[in-house]
């Protein structure tokens, strides 16, 4: 599979260094690309991963995702009977990089589809090319509203969308307690905030009091007094729209506040398994809870397979698994169903055939598609860590089983220290 | 009592900070270096007593004293290998040198701990001291009595040693200095040695109150080079006040209104305060005619 | 030594530049090469590479004529490069200015804008000198992004804003972009070389060198460093303008960036830092290296090293940059011709003081 | 008459005080020399008249008007040329760029226009013969010898054709055959009307070229008048008492 890294590029590599020295060497190096990398068999698919930069850290996630899709799509008969080669570019996390890099797969290496790039901020000008290019576009790490917003017609979103996320804990609070002060804190960020934002909307409506609602700025590294104040709120529910790493910190100043919620729920960092425990501490993840679109242990379609060949490949246990890589697992399962069932390479007939309203099933669960691309047949989970183990709790009802809600543990008030 | 808690925060963290700015405002005053390293290799000296405290389960505050070592020499590598050689233009030579070291390290750094988050644990991180409703994180009162003592040990050695008053002259005035019989390169050195050793004993602490990965430096740099214009170039007593100046103006406004404007609003004074003096609250004004 | 009276027919010694000849062959060649670039190499990758790399043209260009003229390094240019951005995002739907030809008439006014910006910001920040006004600059552009943050009105904060893109063809879309950006890089380096030649370039050349010893030679230092801060921000705006066309998506992280200062002042150091064509040259050999590198080594993380270690060999082996190096040779070349000349009369107080 | 005068100059600087009450006239036409101990504010003197410095009280008057608050480039422009105790030239440009450096020119379009215009060349060219500089014209000006930059210095400031020109210590570091052919430039030059003032530690230098000496001590004037006067009046060598009288470099 690591055709992806460098294909035939690498054995050139060396004479494109001098080369690279000059415009015009550029050009003429470019041009022999495509032949260079033309295979006519198998199906090939271009992604654009953030490998350093901001993003590097879910980047790598993300392509794991993408690899291991690969592997097991591979194995059960790849796309249209051909198998699947996955082409790679780094982007630095920089959205210079993805247009040239979609550009790339598009037209020199003509690849036959491309998948989204980590993040809302890289998927928007990927699509844009994609779309300039008639290609679909099927991603699973971009589900920020703003995607979405702007009409384009190749943008597919196989995750629960982010304004949806947070939604399916704020029906069960509204539900099951009554009505009570909340503390809110969420990240300036375009997937972040909306979650935070929709699920508060829908809690004032039901008429739970805003404590305090506090929007730090992405790169903040001093949580003390975003923490104190959301402790001083005294507020028994938080709300938090955290990333990792933030997420972590906040939890470290809460304890160091002695702060203890009856309920925490985090919008991402909790769902980062191993980064996320190694880096709070197993015993403090007690009672901390996080939507995701993903059931490690779900029946979903493949979701088995996935998890096997994860900690084959690259080490850990199941609750190791960055909820990245199932994210990017799903956008490659859809489009082998979808491109299986419309029977050609056509990415017009592909997009057309997804906007049909048709349904699929990922590890992630069921999708359908809306008209603006969002998923809307996802149902978003409430995950928990319960006893170190990485529980669903909610919905209930759902497919999958889950366990009772418990309150936060330990209490962080009265023990100093974890 | 909010606000009483985000100033005393301030203070605590602001003292860190200065540590790290101190470093880079000495390395400023002596050598006319921006090092815009300064960043990666925090975070570098966050790795090493990362990888300490996991593989040798070494107390964090222990494992400095290998780091910091390992960082001098690393920045008294760096200056003979990198900064002494540049002849031309010397400010930016250096500063876009120190731009490319930080690239290298961010690089390999990338590639050794693979860009996951990690943070650094010991058993008393997450205790706290409790005063009436006030509340101390014990890993802030550590790290600022830390800084606190090493700042006083940088003032020291500064004004009190010979060490010191050749490495006043060399900021100064290089060129006397030089004629009054200073190695105004071993000095250069020798400093660049501390401040780059500062930054491991920072990056410890940084490593201990964040969860950090290889690209962490970006949000680090641009605070620290704030804190060392306000407080003057050269000026570690004004690194010290600036930092905790800002630390205590972000966690105020954020508590009280919002933290998104908290860095805005210091900036804003920065400023204002270099409306009024140029050479920052505590820099020595450049004099030029002749 | 030669008598009054013969001074005014003698023409000025030709300097030791090399011959115009040579460099106007250099220059039309060039021109050319960059002309049919697209045409001839009609895939768009290179010409998006192509495109990106007539912005970073235009961009390290204008920064030089206010940077490499007055020795002030800018590291805050990046403000004026995100003004132009967020003028075109901004301006685009508000004026409902539709996808294509139409947005190009944003490039004056953004250009406008930023020139206008840097009225206000220049005073402010030129008022310190070496790393003071190095690190300010940073400071200023920090508290540009922040505000790019924070006034969700306009800027749509983290959400960020978008210029939607024509509906061209894959195969010319890039065409437009890559000749307007062709067309303002050569505005931009006629400016440039013009102020280079004309009184009020020598008098930043003369600021770079000495500004107290300028200023006491009857030169308005604060106007003359104005003036070039003014211009080059203008051009920064102009390539902000292109950017957002072009990528299609505004973001305060990406507009403004610090990296992207490194990045314009890399260019011009490898080129020649303070030479009319230097900072070109950089640019195209960086912009194009860099992202090559990128879509070179695909996948590998090695990209940072291979960069970061590069970028210092640069600066090891060509402290003054290619274009200087060049010039260099030459001169040693016509200076050892020369020397006999010099020898055969050399009396006269000049030389009895020469060489000692 | 006085071309250019202070009145009661104090100059503080913290506890020092390096000019007190200065009072002093130079003539229009002369060759003023300026002599005094090391620290005795002379360099300072030249500071305040050229707008340096203010002074934190009296005044500088330049053929009657006041000048004491003008800026450098003001300064010059009204026609006060100075030179640098330790020269300042422009070291990356060439000769001839240098001496164009100091040319005035006035309005944007102006600005804009050429660097060297044909007069401006030409006058640049004839200051450059004039201290025998004109084959070094295309060195870059760092490249120069000490004694040729003090030449190249006298000579830009030369191009703008100032009424009066403050040198402070020509002779400093400069051999003597530069320093016999500096001295005759002065004399041609002041043959033309333009009026010097010379900082100066070098007293043969001093006395042989100046028709006026005034001596500075501890920041104010102490007498002035013509050279074989000052050189063997008592005060004056109170003055230098414990001071090398001769610093001849």
């Amino acid at each position: 599979m690591h055709i992806s890294r460098f294909g035939s590029v690498a054995s050139r590599h060396k004479v494109q260094l001098g080369a690279a020295l000059s415009a015009v060497a550029l050009a003429v190096t470019g041009l022999a690309v495509p032949n260079a990398n033309a295979a006519p068999k198998p199906i090939t698919i271009g992604i654009s991963v953030s490998l350093s930069g901001d993003f590097s850290g879910d980047g790598k996630a993300t392509q794991q995702g993408y690899k291991i899709w690969a592997t097991w799509q591979n194995a059960h008969g790849g796309i249209l009977g051909r198998p699947v080669v996955l082409k790679f570019l780094s982007d630095a996390s920089s959205p210079t990089q993805v247009v040239t890099n979609y550009q790339k797969f598009i037209t020199s290496d003509k690849v036959d589809f491309v998948l989204g790039p980590y993040s809302t901020k890289l998927t928007k000008p990927a699509s844009d090319i994609a779309n300039r290019y008639h290609y679909v576009m099927l991603e699973g790490i971009g589900g920020g509203p703003s995607v979405f917003s702007r009409g384009l017609k190749n943008v597919f979103d196989v995750s629960a969308s982010a304004t949806y996320q947070l939604v399916t804990y704020a029906k069960w609070l509204a539900a099951t307690q009554k009505p009570q002060p909340i503390a809110y804190a969420t990240m300036d960020d375009p997937f972040i905030q909306p979650m935070v934002d929709f699920a508060k909307a829908y809690l004032d409506a039901k008429g739970f009091t805003e404590a305090v609602y506090k929007v730090y700025p992405a790169e903040t590294t001093d949580f003390s007094p975003i923490a104190s104040a959301v402790a001083a709120s005294g507020a028994k529910i938080a709300i938090l729209g955290t990333m990792p790493p933030d997420g972590y910190a906040m939890i470290q100043n809460f304890i160091q506040a002695k702060y203890n919620p009856d309920q925490l729920i985090m919008a991402s960092g909790p769902d980062q398994g191993a980064d996320f425990t190694k880096s709070v501490g197993i015993t403090n993840t007690e009672g901390i809870m996080v939507p995701n679109t993903w059931i490690p242990t779900s029946n979903y379609t493949g979701n088995k397979d996935m998890v096997a060949l994860y900690i084959k490949t690259y080490g850990g246990d199941i609750n190791s698994i960055n909820a990245d890589v199932p994210e990017a697992f799903a956008a490659g399962q859809v489009l082998a169903q979808a491109v299986n069932k419309v029977g050609s390479t056509s990415n017009v007939k592909l997009q057309a055939y997804l906007h049909s309203g048709a349904k699929f099933m990922s590890v992630q669960g069921p999708v359908q598609f809306a008209a603006d691309g969002q998923n809307s047949g996802a149902a978003p989970y409430v995950f928990q860590w319960q006893t170190g183990q990485y529980v669903p709790v909610l919905p209930l009802g759902g497919p999958d089983k889950v366990s009772p809600i418990e309150t936060l543990r330990p209490a962080w008030g009265t023990t100093p220290g974890a | 009592m909010l606000v009483l808690q985000a100033i005393i925060e301030g203070v605590l963290v602001g003292g860190f900070y200065a540590l790290m700015a101190a470093g880079l405002t000495l390395v400023f005053g002596v050598m006319d270096i921006v090092n815009f390293a300064i960043g990666a290799l925090i975070v570098l000296g966050a790795y090493l007593s990362y990888s300490l405290t996991i593989h040798f389960h070494i107390d964090p505050f222990v494992s400095l004293i290998f780091t910091t070592p390992l960082m001098t020499a690393l920045g008294m590598f760096i200056y003979v290998f990198l900064i002494k050689p540049i002849k031309t233009n010397k400010v930016v030579m250096s500063l876009l040198t120190m731009f490319a070291v930080a690239t290298l390290i961010e690089g390999i750094l990338d590639i050794c701990y693979n860009s996951g988050f990690v943070q650094i644990h010991a058993s008393y991180i997450n205790n706290s001291l409790r005063i009436g409703k006030l509340n101390f994180p014990l890993i802030y009162v550590l790290s600022f009595l830390l800084s606190a003592f090493l700042l006083s040990c940088l003032y020291f050695v500064t004004y009190r040693t010979k060490f010191g008053r050749s490495l006043r002259a060399s900021m100064q005035n290089p060129v006397a200095a030089r004629l009054v019989g200073i190695d105004t390169d071993r000095v250069s050195m020798i400093t660049l040695g501390i401040g780059i050793g500062l930054a491991a004993i920072g990056g410890m602490i940084f490593g201990t109150t964040n969860a950090f990965n290889a690209s962490s430096s970006y949000d680090i740099i641009s605070r620290l080079l704030v804190i060392v214009i306000l407080g003057g170039f050269g000026s570690v007593g004004g690194a010290l006040v600036a930092a905790i100046f800002m630390l205590v103006i972000q966690d105020v406004v954020a508590v009280v209104w919002s933290p998104v404007w908290g860095s805005t609003a210091f900036y804003m004074i920065l400023m204002l305060v270099l409306l009024v003096r140029p050479q920052g609250l505590f820099g020595k004004k450049g004099v030029r005619a002749q | 030594m030669s008598t009054d009276t013969t001074i005014s027919q003698r023409p000025t010694p030709p300097s030791y530049e090399v011959p115009k000849a040579i460099r106007f062959g250099a220059l039309a060649v060039g021109f050319l090469v960059l002309v049919l670039f697209p045409l001839v190499f009609n895939n768009p990758t290179i010409s998006t590479i192509g495109v990106f790399a007539m912005i970073f043209l235009m961009a390290v260009t204008g920064w030089n004529i206010f940077s490499g003229y007055t020795g002030y390094i800018a590291l805050g240019h990046a403000v004026f490069f995100g003004i132009g951005q967020y003028a075109t995002a901004m301006l685009a739907s508000y004026w409902q200015i539709p996808p294509g030809w139409e947005t190009f008439l944003l490039i004056p006014v953004s250009m406008f804008l930023a020139g206008l910006a840097a009225i206000p910001i220049g005073l402010i920040v030129l008022r310190v000198r070496k790393h003071t006004f190095i690190v300010l600059t940073i400071a200023l552009m920090f508290i540009f992004q922040l505000f790019a943050y924070n006034l969700r009105g306009w800027t749509g904060g983290s959400q960020g804003l978008e210029v939607s893109q024509p509906p061209w063809d894959g195969s010319i879309f890039n065409l437009p972009y890559y000749y307007v950006g062709l067309f303002l890089a050569i505005i931009a380096i006629v400016t440039s070389f013009m102020i280079r030649r004309s009184k009020f370039g020598l008098s930043l050349l003369a600021i770079r060198d000495d500004e107290d010893r300028a200023r006491s030679l009857g030169i308005n230092t604060r106007n003359s460093k104005l003036t070039a801060f003014v211009i080059s921000a203008i051009f920064l705006g102009a390539a902000g303008c292109m950017y957002a066309m072009f990528v299609g998506s505004v973001y305060p992280q990406f507009s403004f960036d610090p990296a992207f200062d490194l990045e314009l002042s890399i260019m011009a150091f490898a080129g020649g830092l303070g030479t009319i064509l230097g900072p070109s040259l950089g640019a195209l050999i960086i912009s194009g290296a860099q992202q090559y590198f990128l879509i070179t080594f695909g996948g590998a993380n090695v990209f940072l090293i291979v960069y970061g270690a590069l970028f210092i060999l640069i600066l090891r082996l060509l402290p003054g940059g290619v274009v200087p190096a060049i010039s260099d040779k030459w001169r040693s070349h016509v200076v050892r011709k020369e020397q006999r000349i010099l020898d055969s009369e050399s009396e006269g107080p000049a030389e009895a003081g020469a060489h000692k | 008459m006085t071309l250019l005068g202070v009145e009661g100059i104090t100059k503080n600087y913290g506890g020092i005080q390096a000019l007190r009450n200065c009072t002093m006239n130079f003539q229009e036409g002369a060759i003023n020399g300026l002599i005094g101990p090391n620290g005795s504010g002379k360099t300072t003197l030249f500071n305040v008249m050229t707008g340096y410095e203010t002074p934190d009280s009296g005044k500088v008057t330049f053929r009657g008007k006041d000048i004491t608050n003008s800026t450098p480039d003001e300064v010059f422009a009204a026609g006060i040329g100075r030179t640098f105790q330790l020269t300042r030239i422009f070291p990356r440009l060439t000769v001839i760029e240098n001496v164009h450096i100091a040319a005035q020119r006035h309005g944007l379009i102006a600005q804009m226009r050429q660097w060297s215009q044909p007069d401006e060349r030409a006058r640049a060219l004839e200051s450059l013969d004039f201290v025998g500089l004109t084959k070094l014209a295309r060195e870059p000006a760092g490249s120069l010898s000490y004694g040729q930059q003090k030449l190249l210095e006298f000579a830009f400031i030369m191009v703008a054709e100032p009424k009066v020109m403050l040198l402070d210590e020509p002779a400093g570091g400069v051999n003597p055959t530069l320093l016999k052919h500096l001295g005759g430039r002065i004399k041609e030059l002041n043959k033309t009307g333009v009026t010097f003032i010379i900082v100066e530690h070098d007293m043969e230098f001093v006395m042989g070229i100046c028709d006026q000496v005034s001596v500075m001590h501890q920041g104010s004037a102490l007498l002035e008048g013509k050279p074989e006067l000052i050189r063997n009046d008592p005060a004056v060598l109170e003055a230098y008492l414990g001071t090398d009288m001769t610093e001849v470099k």
